[in-house]
């Protein structure tokens, strides 16, 4: 190791500020600065990231034999009880996602040069993506995890700004705030969770939590309490079961954002944070079976969404959502391996298949893949060859990353005593090949008369403005020629990634576990007939593809769809959205703060102002005895003289 | 008695009250023509109180602590009212948010056009009133500060102001009033229980003082009266109503720093003296305090009027300051402070925009805006930064304060803490959707060829999202001179 | 002898009523001081039946100086009364209510 | 019953009836007329107690001058248009309540006071021993009285000339002041 000589692991933290710090920099200078020269901002932002991809490299070559974990950290707050340290934490895991992170980020900002040319928000874009990239390897390098809350909020508040970028158009509005929201109920549970923590530990230290000291400290229900709190953050974040339905209608946002936040950094994060928090997630066994069984939910759930969608970039959405559940699954299962790095290897492929199909919406401006497959985006090479490969490594077919990463998943579940989470798994493998597949074969092996379901019963058309509603570029028609390759390159790059990565898996294995202090995840010998099983079934997902979308004269209607209530049921999300909808609209919003509203006029504001209406009542009663009617007073003296007359008249009175 | 004005030193907080007052009274000297001057001379006065006030925020000694910046002179020794300023580390950051406020307050204003000599000059009192309330030390003269701020507020409301004003107007100063009408008798009640023949501050402060009945019974008046004008939760409708009806410049002092003059009236009047009352009616004051955070953020779902959206927000962060102050711990007192401060800035920006966008469009209405992002995308990024900062988003200064009144809420009242926490969600919900309706969509032409601010008028907006920033980013600056004062004061209640 | 002093009394009394009954009834300026003047002579009754009852002519002095007062009161009270009904046009007493 | 006191009791009938029917008039003019014959009884009833200055008093000032009085204001302000309510609810009914509340009360003080059940004797003071008694006693405040009187007189002449002097700024005027007195004084707000 050539930088062994000259830096040694414990100056790590000079590399640390510039890798975190300057996107922050780029930030504020291009939102405050430079609005108006898009291509400065560009140029700012891409080359912090770039400072930031080469400081991670350096860092993790620095450290590949690393022994524990490296921290630093100032005090940045202090209020007698809380200390706040802030500072960075340097393990294993983290090397690694920093690299994942700023490797992404730096491609997509790259790769948005082309997509994002001649918008007018270009600059607004750049400063989002250099606040992301700060918050999001900050997210990864926390100390602690009220630090990791902080940047994990603002994560979210980034993608709340992406996913609304085009905030002219309605829905893009409303799926960001819908995003926002979302993971906004999770974090509240993740924060309760943490501060449980806090008061029964008086520490938040990562490191420490992790350490058995703490963990054996915390009675058994508030640790599995806390557990589950903290993974309703998870939740949130990675749009699990039941707050999964925002990340699906985040395809607003424009095709980078989802290849960046939405699938491969972002979204992950959540499966991070478990990652992160194993060994003291792993202490409640009960947790981990509620995990398991929320990640396996989702997994299914959003696979068999995946089937019938026509989006593209839905296809992804509900495909991500069942790869991170995959990771849960994985992790609940025990397997902290098997989930790390099919968190890596979907980085790579999902947001290449993002990027590709990218291209494909920059191009022809739709996302409907029956129309784009009859439009002729198979004459695209490199995008084309890509997105199979990319699709065929979601699949998992060997020898590309997700046929590595899905056997290590599929491999922790086999060990579980009880067989269903195996079979689940197993069915997501042949869900996941199927819809891969059906989408690639409808993409490049089009038909030329508009098959599948009346449009009026498609979803995608209603909820999601359409797949016929140009998204808004100036430079569509003009520059993309030149474009393309610049949105080409990142392709290739993450292709490579992708074919190569699997080989690294037992080098990768074994710095991952030195990192995991606690002993490590026990995983056993690999069993050789899950692996053939899950292989197996990828391949007969992938021919059933073919036989219903890909030889020729296939309707490419798939099985699904011929079962129209089912159809119904998926593509309405499993009717998720429609309880969330009654949530908001008709319990919030026209119950509890219509009842609020209402008891604020008609009842606190009401009664004050009737008080106050009273007293002038009151006023005028007192003006009527005072009417200036002698007679009153006449009658007053009198009723008067006779009470007094009685009253000494008859002491006893 | 010895005069306590040292020589040597400069009285820099008598001298923020003169250069108010000076400044009152000169702008009353120009001929009511020369508009443009009196604005000059207003800011030309402000600057020099926002001067003075960070002075005394860096040169208050953190090491030290306690009083400083003292000035004690004898006023009626017969019944011991004293002129006495001092400032300690709660009132340090609201001298510095009311000079923040008071400056970008006066740049607000800039295109203000009627009876600007009368405006102005009703302004100044009206901050002089508050500065006064803030640095005063003598029981007497805080109850008279509070009703300087008041009387302003009527006048400033009712002529200048706009939905409503005059029910609004009159709204705000009977409830106030109520207040005050609470404040005094309590305050006469210490002054003849205390049996010193002193209002001094400092003298009412011995321990052991007061009975615990006497103190129950005086904090009870001092949290009712000053409760009102801090918005807590029953008693809290004046306030989005006030707000609405304000003219843009008294919507940021009502609720950036009159709301704050509440809350610090029950942490240094009745908290501070009656410390016995404070741990007696501490779960009454919790339950008020979440019920109004998230009663505030859900009755604000439903507004259409930007301002009453910011209304009922601040109901509901100042629901935060008052869980602060109701957990009785050092976390809660510093939270609370923290939050005061931050939520004064955060929601003179909202209503600094909003003011903007009102004058250009002429309309508050969420449902006849929409779509100005595209049009003035500099006003609508200051009020997008400032709902941020509302729904507690980390790296804006209010985060700190929620997370520091949270861990406290969660130590005191896990229950309220866990409600006060979900109603950040909800927080954030009617913010977004205020933040999307107005700002987002397509261009709406009706307002398409509006400017967007200019950099003079940008200026008031800049300096307070800087300040927003510049705590999220580096809370310390503040924490540690709050700490000075709520440190002490909580281990001095533990023995 | 006549009467028992009390049958004077219940008689002045009943009478006192009626004129209290009329002014305090009666919608009208110039009844009111009739029902007054009928007071006053139910009281006059009542002196004058008390200066029989204890041999002292002091009660009939008083009943003098009632109707002095009377007479005072009723030259200057209609004096006001007809003042009055020049500027309004009117007697009726509930009309007279500018200082509320 | 002596003869006296069968007198007494047929002259209180008398005048508590006159009285009754008078305060139920309607036209003044009656109300008037029914109360001088009231008072023609009281000064029957004066002259039963042994007063007969006091009677002869009563009949010419009350009955002589002052009813008459009465009339001439009644017929110079000629009043026959004017509608009154005669018994209002909102008055008759609380004056009904006291009033009973008053008689059962004075019946209950009569009787129990004791002495009322004595007999008077019968007894006159004449005019001379009378005028004797006051001027001895009383006549410092005879003079007061008179002095009242007096005022009365020039109190009665004032208010009555000065309407007269001023007839042509009457009623306009006096409309005017009630305006300005009702509406706050807009003049105070203009400009």
């Amino acid at each position: 190791m050539f930088f062994h000589s000259v830096l040694s692991p414990q100056s790590s933290v000079l590399l640390l500020i510039p890798a975190t710090m300057l996107p922050f920099a780029a930030f504020l200078l291009i939102f405050v600065f430079t609005r108006k020269c898009p291509r400065l901002s560009a140029w700012l932002s891409i080359g912090s990231v770039a400072v930031s991809l080469v400081c991670s490299f350096v860092l993790f070559g620095l450290n590949l034999k690393m022994t524990g974990p490296i921290q630093y950290s100032v005090r940045l707050l202090a209020s007698s009880g809380l200390d706040i340290p802030f500072g960075f934490l340097l393990d294993p895991l983290n090397l690694l996602m920093i690299v994942v992170v700023s490797a992404v980020c730096f491609l997509v900002q790259v790769y948005s040069l082309g997509y994002m040319a001649g918008d007018p928000g270009f600059s607004r874009y750049y400063s989002f993506m250099s606040l992301f990239a700060w918050a999001m390897l900050n997210l990864t390098l926390s100390l602690t995890i009220l630090q990791l809350y902080i940047f994990w909020e603002l994560v979210g508040l980034t993608s709340y700004l992406l996913i609304g970028f085009w905030y002219e158009k309605f829905s893009a509005t409303q799926a960001g705030k819908k995003a926002f929201v979302m993971t906004r109920a999770g974090d509240a549970a993740f924060f309760i969770g943490f501060l449980l923590l806090f008061l029964h530990t008086g520490n938040l230290s990562i490191t420490d939590l992790n350490g058995p000291a703490v963990s054996a400290a915390l009675p058994p229900p508030v640790l599995t309490l806390s557990a589950l709190l903290i993974f309703g953050g998870i939740v949130g974040k990675s749009a699990q079961f039941p707050l999964l339905t925002w990340l699906p209608d985040a395809m607003e946002g424009p095709t980078p954002v989802s290849a960046l936040l939405h699938s491969a950094t972002m979204v992950a994060a959540g499966v991070y944070l478990f990652a992160r928090l194993f060994p003291f997630l792993r202490m409640s066994p009960a947790a981990m079976e509620v995990f398991l069984a929320i990640g396996t939910i989702s997994m299914l759930l959003s696979s068999t969404m995946a089937i019938v969608s026509r989006d593209i970039k839905k296809v992804w959405a509900y495909s991500t959502i069942s790869q991170l559940g995959f990771m849960i699954m994985a992790l609940g299962a025990g397997g902290y391996f098997a989930g790390v790095f099919h968190l890596t290897a979907h980085a790579g492929f999902k947001s290449l298949l993002f990027l590709c199909s990218g291209v494909f919406i920059h191009r022809y401006g739709t996302n409907d893949v029956y129309e784009l497959g009859r439009l002729g985006s198979r004459r695209m090479i490199v995008p084309t060859v890509t997105i199979i490969l990319a699709a065929a490594a979601l699949s998992g077919f060997p020898p590309l990353s997700g046929y590595f990463s899905k056997e290590a998943v599929v491999a922790s579940l086999a060990e579980l005593p009880n067989p269903a989470w195996l079979l689940a798994g197993l069915a997501g493998v042949f869900l996941t090949a199927y819809y891969s597949f059906r989408l690639i074969f409808i993409l490049v092996l089009p038909r030329a008369l508009e098959p599948g379901p009346p449009a009026g019963l498609d979803p995608t058309q209603t909820s999601a403005g359409g797949p016929n509603s140009p998204i808004p570029h100036a430079g569509v028609e003009t520059g993309h020629e030149s474009h393309y390759w610049v949105m080409a390159w990142p392709l290739l790059i993450l292709t490579a990634i992708t074919v190569i990565l699997g080989f690294f898996r037992n080098p990768l294995k074994d710095f991952l576990q030195a990192g995991l202090m606690a002993g490590g995840a026990a995983e056993g010998g690999p069993f050789a007939w899950s692996h053939v099983a899950a292989l197996g079934l990828a391949v007969a997902g992938a021919v059933l593809a073919w036989v219903e979308f890909g030889r020729s004269g296939a309707k490419q209607i798939g099985f699904v769809e011929r079962i129209p209530p089912l159809f119904r049921l998926f593509s309405e999300r499993w009717y998720i959205d429609h309880f969330y909808g009654l949530l908001v609209n008709l319990v919030i919003d026209r119950g509890i703060s219509y009842l609020c509203y209402q008891n604020d006029n008609k009842v606190i504001d009401r009664g004050i102002d009737e008080l106050a209406e009273g007293t002038v009542d009151g006023g005028r009663i007192v003006a009527f005895l005072q009417s200036g009617m002698i007679q009153y007073r006449l009658l007053v003296i009198f009723a008067v003289m006779v009470l007094l007359a009685i009253y000494f008249f008859f002491p006893v009175i | 008695m010895p005069m306590h004005i040292d020589p040597a030193r400069f009285p820099c907080l008598s001298a923020i009250l003169v250069s108010c007052a000076v400044g009152m009274l000169t702008i009353m000297l120009i001929p009511q023509e020369r508009k443009r001057l009196m604005k000059q001379v207003s800011v030309f006065f402000s600057g020099i109180t926002l001067l003075l006030t960070l002075y005394v925020f860096f040169a208050y000694d953190k090491g030290l602590g306690g009083l400083q910046f003292v000035e004690n002179v004898q006023w009626i020794p017969s019944l011991g009212i004293s002129y006495f300023n001092g400032v300690d580390g709660f009132s340090v950051p609201n001298l510095l948010l009311t000079g923040i406020v008071f400056f970008t307050g006066v740049l607000t204003m800039w295109e203000l056009e009627t009876r600007v000599k009368e405006y102005f000059a009703l302004y100044f009192l009206l901050v002089t009133g508050v500065f006064g309330l803030f640095m005063s030390m003598d029981l007497f003269f805080i109850f008279v500060w509070y009703d300087v701020s008041l009387f302003p507020m009527y006048l400033l409301i009712a002529v200048w102001g706009t939905t409503r004003k005059e029910y609004g107007a009159m709204k705000l100063t009977l409830y106030l009033l109520a207040g005050s009408a609470l404040i005094l008798p309590a305050i006469i009640f210490l002054w003849a229980k205390s049996g010193l023949d002193t209002f001094s501050f400092v003298s009412l402060m011995q321990p052991g003082l007061f009975t615990p009945q006497a103190q129950k019974f005086a904090f009870l008046l001092l949290f009712l009266g000053f409760g009102i004008l801090a918005g807590v939760w029953p008693l809290h409708t004046w306030s989005p109503v006030g707000h609405v009806a304000a003219p843009t410049g008294v919507s940021m002092v009502h609720a950036g720093v009159l709301m704050k003059i509440g809350a610090f009236g029950v942490l240094r009047v009745a908290i501070m003296l009656c410390p016995l009352g404070w741990v007696y009616w501490a779960q009454l004051m919790a339950v008020l305090a979440a019920t109004g955070i998230i009663y505030g953020a859900l009755a604000g779902l439903r507004q259409t009027d930007l301002k009453y959206v910011i209304g009922y927000s601040s109901v509901s962060h100042m629901g935060v300051v008052g869980l602060g102050l109701s957990t009785v711990t050092v976390e809660g007192l510093n939270g609370a402070v923290f939050q005061m401060f931050a939520h004064g800035v955060m929601t003179a920006l909202l209503f600094s925009s909003v003011g903007y966008i009102y004058d250009r469009t002429h309309t508050k209405l969420i449902p006849e805006l929409g779509g100005l992002s595209r049009i003035m995308p500099v006003a609508s990024a200051f009020f997008i930064v400032a709902a941020f900062a509302g729904m507690g988003v980390p790296g804006l200064a209010n985060f700190w304060g929620e997370l520091l009144v949270f861990v406290a809420a969660f130590r005191t009242y896990p229950v309220l803490g866990v409600i006060a926490v979900l109603a950040l969600v909800v927080t954030a919900l009617f913010m977004l959707r205020v933040v999307q309706k107005t700002f987002y969509g397509p261009e709406n032409e009706r307002y398409a060829r509006l400017p967007d601010m200019s950099l003079s008028l940008g200026i008031p907006r800049i300096i307070l999202a800087a300040v927003l920033l510049i705590l999220g980013l580096y809370p310390s600056v503040l924490f540690d001179v709050i700490r000075t004062a709520s440190v002490p004061f909580m281990s001095g209640l533990l023995r | 002898m006549i009467v028992p002093f009390g049958h004077v009394l219940l008689v002045a009394g009943i009478l006192f009523a009626l004129g209290v009954f009329c002014a305090v009834v009666r919608r009208n300026l110039i009844m009111i001081v009739l029902g007054i003047e009928i007071m006053l002579n139910a009281v006059s009754i009542v002196f004058a039946g008390a200066a029989l009852r204890w041999n002292n002519l002091e009660g009939q002095t008083f009943v003098l100086f009632i109707l002095a007062v009377a007479a005072t009161e009723v030259s200057v009270g209609l004096a006001i009364i007809v003042y009055a009904f020049r500027r309004t046009g009117s007697f009726d007493p509930s009309k007279f209510n500018l200082l509320r | 019953m002596t003869l006296y006191g069968f007198f007494f009791y047929l002259i209180s009938a008398v005048v508590i009836g006159a009285t009754a029917i008078a305060i139920t008039r309607r036209n003044l003019v009656h109300a008037v007329v029914y109360l001088i014959v009231s008072y023609f009884g009281t000064a029957m009833l004066f002259y039963l107690f042994g007063a007969p200055l006091l009677a002869a008093l009563e009949i010419i000032i009350y009955a002589g001058a002052i009813m008459v009085l009465f009339l001439f204001v009644v017929m110079m302000i000629r009043v026959e248009s004017y509608e009154e309510v005669m018994f209002p609810l909102s008055q008759w009914l609380p004056a009904a309540i006291f009033g009973l509340i008053y008689m059962v009360a004075a019946v209950a003080m009569i009787i129990e006071t004791p002495g009322t059940e004595i007999s008077l004797r019968m007894l006159t003071a004449t005019p001379r021993q009378f005028a004797l008694y006051v001027f001895e006693h009383h006549w410092f405040s005879i003079e007061v009285i008179s002095l009242l009187l007096l005022l009365a007189l020039v109190g009665a002449l004032h208010l009555g000339t000065r309407k007269g002097a001023a007839q042509g700024l009457s009623a306009h005027d006096a409309d005017t002041r009630l305006e300005g007195g009702r509406s706050g004084g807009p003049d105070l707000d203009a400009p």
